[in-house]
């Protein structure tokens, strides 16, 4: 009897285990963008997560089919991610171009234009998410090293596209404005540079010591977990699944340039990581096929219609998967825009991941999943 | 129930249609995690009728698959999260959007006390 | 000028705050912080802690669900402070005016001295803006206390008012 | 005079803690590829802290911030003007503690997360010292500093022993691999997190005159000729700063391992090596 009730009192000890928590934003210094994650932990170790995602929530998906017409929606939908304003806009435009029916006849020369501003988009993503990695890893003359190498390529945006951050260059039916001889000649010396310093970077992640160390083994997610979960984008990617809509979708000439996918096998932070740098590579290289392969000429075409079918666009942003729907009605305004953002796919996961890793081990692991609230929540 | 196959008025993607008791089983036949890749949840309110719709992507054939049944407002909508894993934080951010009641839904997951309820619902309007 | 005088304008500790805008300022402000740019050189740096800041920079139209958040992060920063609105949707909710889940700016919130326009704003206007903000800094002292509007209408009676700024105080 | 130099130095030891700190940061900006504030920085920073409006969360936290300082200038005076050194150390130690005491004093997870952290120093730094105490006892047969510091080039003797001060010295000065109480992304600053304006001030003075402690005890190696120990002391520094920038922040227990596994057994081979007479 008495042992029973000892029993007791231990089990309701058990149970009523206290953790520290830790709340992680919305304002947080290893985070620009407001989150909110509360991590129950017991001796720094995170045992529960709970997640807020929607801090950004603006209500744009509504105000596509009320406040804008379908000419404004690229410029619009630019503003859902700062980071990958270029990716938000090319799917928008081919998905309305799609819902008139005229995605066919849109020249070659736009659609370089359009890789071009999405490859340069991809390159300052890239190099702005490991440089901001290398500092929540406590590394900071790398983020200053990354980040000053990054400046070149947002002079290369501001020359091409007269933005720095939101450049707005595709419109539906094509694109803005040309990129002439000049500036061609501009941005392939540039691209030499930059490709030096994805070099750096590359070094840099393959060699630290203490930055592979912190790195290396943190947060795997294996192929079957990436698989179950749907993950898309570089991280799928560093888990071994060979998933790109660069090919899958087929709005650009990625398919006739020879794209090549890069994949690694480890899953971890560093992986991650490593899966951006080395497509780096391979996005100066398009950029490079790109200019080869066009002329200066017809940059867009004339819109008369207003969108009436219903259409899907996939494209690769920086971050992953980025998928829109559209259903026009023939009104200038369409009846429903959807927008599924990557970060959106790779949020079920991170709870997941996130368990029994040390709080010193998080803002890293968050990072290397490169998460854009903005992009979440719309 | 048979597969749509990519026709005028609709570009890129073919159609499943199908109801909301059978929408389970539908996608428990469909979804293999090996070849289909789940893409997103929507829904869709034309004024009158409600409609659920999941977006999956065939692998092999790079095709987009809609999978759709239309339900009234206040009706019941069954979750497949446990079907597909990751469905349920766009289940709740639909649910929050258009007011629908999904099952396991937490309030308040997109929204704020504050804001409009269910601002993309055109018919049959819930109050603030 | 008297050395305190002086410290206040020299030493500008940043505190940054998105409150659901596109991420753009956000990465210009960080931008700022880098060797091109480099504010460092006039004793900025980012405490990424409300209470050991002196310029409260704002991003973003204030979503609903931001709001009592920032209101929190102003109440808690020490005055003399000054906030700098940065970006087109942080002054008067550029693209996103009158969507649903917005509150059209941060001014309709918190009290804002100095606007930086532009979508998304330059690194160097965000300089120019906080140097802009600084002198609005070195004519304020700890004294002055300016209460955001939505406090001042909940919570009409000092008394109210008083407990209710300790409780968010204490977070 | 041989009390005049160590109390005007006591006196200015916050003057010379401050351009100490500008200097770091001017170095520091300047391997990162930046231009750095002015040297005088630091001072701009403090009467600033001390015009902002004091928001205060409870006294107990409050009072422990300015313990901390007592402690430190304790210590600091201690040291210069020659007392025992295990004073030193204990007083520095203590008002370590005392810091993370008044850190758990308030709510906020950030700031008890550091304070645990700042303890963990505490068992980083101090038994180190405490083995370069045994070892300095050892080669000069005396606690007190006075007397110590009549001694020359103590480093001739003592070569592993400084290796491991400069080993812990990272830990010690809050410096990246080892700023794991401050880890300015994780948490914030940690222990010093809810300090605001004229109470963070102290903290602010506090961290200049252990820089100042620091490059006491590294000249305490290099005493005899001013030239060599001035070049030791800020290549030594440079030295630190340059760590500091090379290196990512490692885990806490990395941190404790390290000091452990490495500083420790350095000491203790010089020890051994002083007893058997070696070096």
């Amino acid at each position: 009897m008495a042992s029973e009730s000892k029993n007791k009192t231990r089990e309701i000890q058990i149970k009523e285990k206290v953790y520290t928590t830790i709340p992680f934003g919305s304002q947080h210094v290893a985070l620009p963008e407001p989150i909110k994650f509360i991590f129950d932990t017991e001796n720094e170790i995170v045992k529960e997560i709970k997640f807020d995602i929607a801090y950004v929530h603006r209500g744009i998906e509504k105000a596509l089919t009320t406040m804008f017409d379908f000419r404004k929606a690229p410029y619009v939908v630019g503003r859902v991610c700062g980071i990958c304003s270029a990716a938000h806009t090319i799917p928008c435009a081919v998905v309305m171009e799609r819902a008139i029916g005229i995605d066919r006849e849109i020249p070659d020369r736009a659609k370089a234009i359009r890789m071009i501003a999405l490859e340069i988009n991809r390159l300052q993503s890239h190099f702005l998410i490991n440089g901001h990695l290398a500092e929540v890893c406590g590394y900071e003359n790398v983020f200053m090293h990354i980040w000053r190498d990054r400046e070149m390529i947002m002079d290369l945006a501001d020359m091409l596209f007269g933005n720095r951050v939101q450049y707005d260059v595709v419109c539906v039916g094509g694109v803005n404005r040309d990129i002439p001889k000049d500036k061609e000649r501009v941005l392939l010396d540039k691209l030499n540079e930059i490709e030096k310093s994805v070099e750096f970077m590359e070094k840099i992640f393959t060699k630290d010591r203490t930055l592979v160390s912190r790195l290396k083994g943190l947060g795997v997610v294996s192929k079957e977990m990436a698989l179950e979960y749907g993950i898309v984008g570089p991280m799928a990617r560093a888990s071994g699944v060979k998933t790109d809509c660069r090919v899958e979708d087929d709005w650009g000439l990625y398919k006739d340039l020879g794209f090549e996918m890069v994949t690694m096998e480890e899953g971890d932070s560093l992986a991650r990581c490593l899966v951006r740098v080395r497509e780096c590579y391979e996005s100066i290289r398009i950029i490079r096929e790109a200019i080869k392969s066009t002329e200066e000429g017809e940059i867009s075409i004339k819109v008369t219609a207003n969108p009436k079918y219903e259409a899907v666009c996939r494209n690769e942003a920086p971050r992953g998967e980025l998928f829109y729907y559209v259903k026009g009605t023939g009104g200038i305004m369409p009846d429903r825009v959807r927008i599924r953002t990557p970060t959106l796919a790779n949020i079920p996961i991170l709870p997941e991941v996130m368990k029994d890793v040390s709080y010193n081990d998080i803002p890293p692991l968050l990072m290397s999943f490169d998460p854009c609230i903005a992009c979440t929540g719309r | 129930m048979k597969e749509l196959p990519p026709e005028k008025g609709i570009r890129n993607f073919s159609v499943i249609e199908t109801t909301l008791e059978k929408i389970r089983e539908k996608i428990r036949e469909i979804y293999d995690p090996k070849k289909v890749h789940y893409i997103g949840v929507d829904a869709y309110d034309d004024g009158n009728k409600m409609e659920i719709r999941y977006w999956f992507l065939k692998k092999e054939s790079n095709v987009v698959l809609l999978v759709k049944a239309p339900f009234d407002y206040g009706e019941k909508v069954p979750s497949i999260s446990d079907i597909v894993k990751p469905a349920f934080v766009q289940e709740w951010e639909i649910a929050d959007l258009f007011g629908i009641n999904i099952e396991g839904r937490v309030e308040n997951f997109f929204l704020t006390p504050e804001s409009p309820r269910a601002p993309l619902r055109r018919g049959d309007k819930l109050g603030k | 000028m008297s050395i305190f005088a002086l410290s206040r304008v020299k030493s500008p500790w940043i505190l940054h705050y998105d409150t659901g805008g596109c991420n753009g300022c956000d990465i210009e402000i960080l931008a700022v912080l880098t060797p091109r740019y480099d504010v460092e050189r006039f004793g900025m740096i980012n405490r990424g802690n409300p209470k050991q800041a002196d310029v409260f920079l704002v991003t973003g139209p204030v979503t609903k669900r931001c709001r009592e958040r920032l209101i929190n992060l102003y109440l808690q920063v020490p005055e003399p402070k000054v906030v700098v609105a940065v970006g087109s949707c942080a002054c008067d909710g550029g693209v996103f005016r009158n969507m649903y889940n917005v509150e059209n700016g941060v001014d309709k919130v918190i009290p804002v001295d100095v606007y930086v326009p532009g979508c998304a704003a330059r690194p160097h206007q965000i300089i120019d803006g906080v140097v802009k903000a600084l002198e609005i800094l070195s004519k304020k002292t700890k004294e002055n206390i300016e209460l955001p509007e939505y406090i001042k209408e909940r919570f009409p009676s000092l008394n109210d008012r008083r407990k209710v700024l300790e409780e968010m105080r204490k977070r | 005079m041989d009390f005049l130099l160590p109390a005007s130095l006591l006196v200015l030891s916050p003057l010379i803690g401050g351009l100490l700190e500008g200097t770091f940061r001017k170095l520091n900006a300047r391997m990162q590829n930046r231009v750095g504030p002015p040297i005088v920085q630091p001072f701009y920073d403090l009467f600033k802290l001390l015009q902002k409006r004091p928001i205060l969360i409870n006294n107990y936290h409050v009072i422990m911030a300015y313990a901390h300082l007592v402690a430190m200038v304790i210590a600091l005076a201690t040291f210069l003007l020659g007392g025992d050194f295990l004073l030193v150390i204990f007083f520095h130690g203590m008002s370590l503690a005392l810091l993370s005491m008044g850190a758990y004093g308030v709510r906020s997870s950030y700031s008890q997360v550091g304070a645990t952290r700042e303890l963990l120093h505490i068992l980083a730094v101090e038994p180190v010292l405490i083995m370069i105490a045994a070892n300095l006892y050892l080669n000069t047969g005396t606690f007190l500093l006075s007397e110590i510091f009549n001694s020359n080039f103590l480093f001739k003797s003592m070569p592993l022993a400084f290796l491991a001060l400069v080993a812990v010295l990272p830990a010690k000065l809050k410096k990246s691999p080892f700023d794991v109480s401050e880890a300015h992304q994780e948490i914030i600053g940690g222990p010093e997190i809810e300090y605001s304006g004229p109470f963070y001030a102290p903290i602010y003075l506090a961290k200049w005159l252990e820089e100042v402690l620091s490059a006491g005890l590294i000249a305490m190696f290099f005493l005899g000729n001013p030239v060599i120990t001035l070049i030791a002391i800020s290549v030594t520094f440079t030295f630190v700063l340059a760590v500091d920038n090379s290196t990512a922040r490692l885990s806490y227990w990395d941190m404790v391992k390290y000091t452990w596994e490495i500083s420790i057994p350095l000491v203790l081979v010089n020890l051994v090596l002083n007893y058997v007479g070696v070096l």
